[in-house]
């Protein structure tokens, strides 16, 4: 069991993304053992978690407005996690460009930005679900 | 998408009244875009300073109303970010492709 | 299933106080259906987030720091409605004054701002722990 | 609990310097109350102008204080309250026990 545990459900709808964005970034702001700049993690989680909720919403779930979407949020001593759950077909993180896409793509930046944002981001699948996981060390 | 728009002799400055561009109302400002170009516009300046969260899918939409502005032989400009919303610009390298000034003050060329 | 479920998980210390208390700011501020004023709100679900969490680490979990305290917020079309759960003896929240306490006294003055600030509360006793249910109507 | 201590004629003004007051501080505000009562100080000022959130605890803490320093032939009052803070007063009726200013400066009587 982690220190902190903090799950949501939440509405597949873009509405919810600055509620669950601001739990991000309230956790951020108020976690004392970060050693680092608190406002700038506060606006970092706040962040992954619209990116990664987006794509769950969007791309997994199509934007089908009676689904929902589960987020989890651990805290460790050393370490901050994020889960965002999909029950869509997946895709392969892998595969994806580590570069910022070319100025003249209008999308593609959401997992870029997180990449860059986070320690540690894993896609696993599964038959029940996938998960996009996001670490940040806070040591 | 909440927008102010002012008319100015060098530029059509368009404000936006929204703390947070993101996947929620980036297709509405992606729309405002296309019909201020549509109507004539050829010069926009984009003031960002009411903006404190900007997502990959709000930068999307300054770069959809840039790319459209270029084809109407116009162009659309950056003013008064935030630095939050700033690193965002820096992280992937979008502040090369837009002209950024630090405020509208600045772009319309008066003293601050 | 309520529309939007936040569960919490957190160390029975005062020091995630403002932890907790802003996740129910940000909650409270984001909530987009509540017609009132919004700050308020958010205000409001902090300090009765405050209030619950401290008198389930102080009274009912004697400050045990290795214990835990489980937090609950949900929300549906038309009520806000927080459960914070403790393992203690458990006490007649009826027994309580329903008036603010004499200047005189120190304490006591938690639930009766908790009984201000929210529609309805209650305090069920249970053989697995007690909960305290605090609703605040949206409509 | 961070606290700033300023000597003026009339007051000792003790300066909360943070913007939360509850459970997890307010023992410790209690005692430095009672510290400088106990050092000899009769009128302590209290300035919550940077407190913006305050529990029944917070309250209780600045009540002991008052208690307190009535106690030593002293007073306690309060400047600065934010709006919510105040609300919180109010509620509970505590606004009738203390003296309350709306600022240091009204305090100490000078032209705001
Ligand atoms: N949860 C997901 N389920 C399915 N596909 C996803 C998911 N997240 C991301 N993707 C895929 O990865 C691509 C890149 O995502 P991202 O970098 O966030 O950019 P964008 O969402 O703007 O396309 C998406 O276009 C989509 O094809
Ligand atoms: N979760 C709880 N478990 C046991 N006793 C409680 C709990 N919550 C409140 N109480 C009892 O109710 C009393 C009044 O609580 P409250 O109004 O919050 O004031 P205070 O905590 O300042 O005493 C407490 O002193 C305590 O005896």
């Amino acid at each position: 069991m982690s220190d902190i545990e903090v799950d949501i459900l939440v509405p597949n709808q873009t509405r919810y993304l600055s509620l669950i964005g601001s739990i991000g970034e309230a956790i951020g702001r108020e976690l004392d053992r970060y050693q680092g700049d608190r406002e700038a993690l506060a606006y970092h989680l706040n962040l992954v978690l619209t990116e990664a909720l987006a794509n769950a919403i969007r791309h997994a779930h199509c934007a089908d407005v009676h689904k929902t979407v589960r987020v989890e949020i651990h805290v460790d001593p050393d370490c901050l996690c994020i889960k965002v759950h999909d029950q869509g077909q997946g895709f392969d993180l892998k595969a994806l460009p580590e570069m910022p896409p070319d100025p003249c793509f209008e999308h593609g930046r959401g997992l870029f930005l997180i990449r860059c944002l986070m320690d540690e981001v894993e896609y696993q699948r599964g038959v029940d679900g996938n998960v996009l996981v996001m670490k940040k060390r806070l040591g | 998408m909440q927008v102010e728009i002012e008319k100015h002799p060098e530029w059509m400055i368009v404000r936006l009244g929204e703390p947070r561009v993101d996947a929620h109302n980036s297709d509405a400002l992606k729309e405002r875009f296309q019909k201020l170009l549509e109507s004539g516009e050829k010069r926009l300046l984009v003031d960002l300073s009411q903006v404190r969260f900007i997502d990959s899918s709000g930068l999307g939409a300054l770069l959809s109303g840039y790319k459209n502005a270029n084809l109407h032989q116009g162009t659309l400009a950056l003013a008064g970010l935030q630095p939050r919303v700033k690193e965002m610009f820096e992280l992937t390298r979008l502040n090369r492709v837009f002209e950024v000034y630090s405020s509208v003050d600045e772009a319309i060329g008066k003293q601050s």
